[in-house]
């Protein structure tokens, strides 16, 4: 089962993990993954997520069929919010369902980790104070040195 | 073929998207790009620092060598933060 | 926020990563886990899960602690079944909170994997066909070495 | 002090728990092992493979060297298989 959704609202991350278990007795373990809009002490009012459509939704249906490639996944579930997204509400909701747990974990950290790399989704932040970040003056996330060392740290192939 | 420019790309050409015509010898995604950095100083500013701007063929990420024949749909855009 | 429980009935596996970020906005990343009882092809009728009563919540309140000496964790959650668990019902469920998500995955496998060599939890077959397996002809589950190694990769300290 | 048996080491010693008294020596978690095993045949079947059977002392676990002094609580069961 492959569960692969962009939403412009507000979506139940739990309903995910749940959907790949129910109704099987084949599923021994599930992983879930959630990540929030933090609200940043207080200073951010809101991240606005732009998205490419219908790449954004290829990609990570790539992302799905490579971790069901390298792992023996009975299931997978991608949801990535794009919009106004508030401190507190999810943005992205990973979950694998396998036999066993070692493959359940390195899935959805796989996916996350080329999600964060690969699918094309730009946040923009919306700051309270009105004072623009020095680093980013038009208020445009600028991407991680870590994530990129995420991502290699799985082998190619 | 039909250009798309997302987030920063997008502001600093001022444009969602156009039809572009690259002349022949500009065949490849870094090719497209030094081309479009031609054409005016909002495109100057988008492609500044080469390298940053990320592209994608036919919804497909692409690199700076791949060529861009028979592709129908170029998008560029900055390096990806979601997730 | 700390929740630690065993549990002798169902329990809704989805409610625990949720209350480590419900009405917070500190929390960028949370991680779940959950471990389901298999049908093992038809064969398995049910698990029953004896535990050391005390002992049981003790050590894992002890796992879960040293999971938050090891990483930023804001929230941790381990419940834990008990008594007679039928295929496609959860028998555990961990689930971690952090700012970011390298921690909340680290949290969640490290938990896991110290819950099933250290944690006093043993599980017995009750096969549906009545035979017995012959590595177990009581029907209690041997450990697995794949257990063990799964702990051993965390360094000591 | 209270012993306790769990999973396969209940069922073969034939109880969950019971008083017991170590005589003067036996004083590691090791030892109360190798004295219980002298105590009948169930006993015997319990403890038979010595390295299989693991304990806690007042609900923390304890390798077989572990002294026993101060402790209320012993418990035996098998290597633990939840999760």
């Amino acid at each position: 089962m492959r569960r692969i959704r962009v939403v412009g609202d507000g979506f139940d991350p739990a309903a995910e993990a749940e959907a790949l278990q129910a109704g099987r007795v084949d599923v021994g373990a599930t992983v879930s993954f959630v990540g929030y809009c933090r609200g940043e002490a207080g200073t951010l009012a809101a991240l606005e997520l732009e998205h490419f459509p219908g790449m954004a939704e290829a990609e990570m249906e790539r992302i799905a069929i490579e971790a069901e490639r390298r792992w023996p996944l009975l299931g997978v579930a991608i949801v990535h919010r794009h919009g106004l997204v508030r401190p507190g509400e999810p943005i992205v909701a990973v979950a694998t369902a396998s036999a066993h747990r070692a493959a359940a974990f390195a899935g959805a950290e796989f996916i996350m980790d080329f999600l964060k790399t690969d699918a094309p989704f730009w946040k923009r932040e919306h700051r309270r104070d009105q004072v623009a970040d020095p680093t980013s003056p038009d208020g445009w996330v600028a991407a991680k040195p870590g994530d990129d060392a995420a991502r290699s740290r799985w082998p190619e192939g | 073929m039909r250009a798309l420019y997302f987030a920063w790309v997008r502001e600093r050409v001022g444009l969602a998207e156009e039809e572009i015509a690259p002349p022949p010898g500009v065949d490849t995604v870094g090719a497209v790009m030094a081309w479009l950095s031609g054409r005016g100083d909002n495109y100057a500013a988008a492609f500044a620092q080469p390298g940053t701007v990320r592209a994608a063929l036919d919804r497909r990420h692409a690199k700076p060598d791949v060529a861009i024949a028979g592709a129908r749909e170029i998008a560029f855009f900055p390096p990806m933060t979601g997730g």
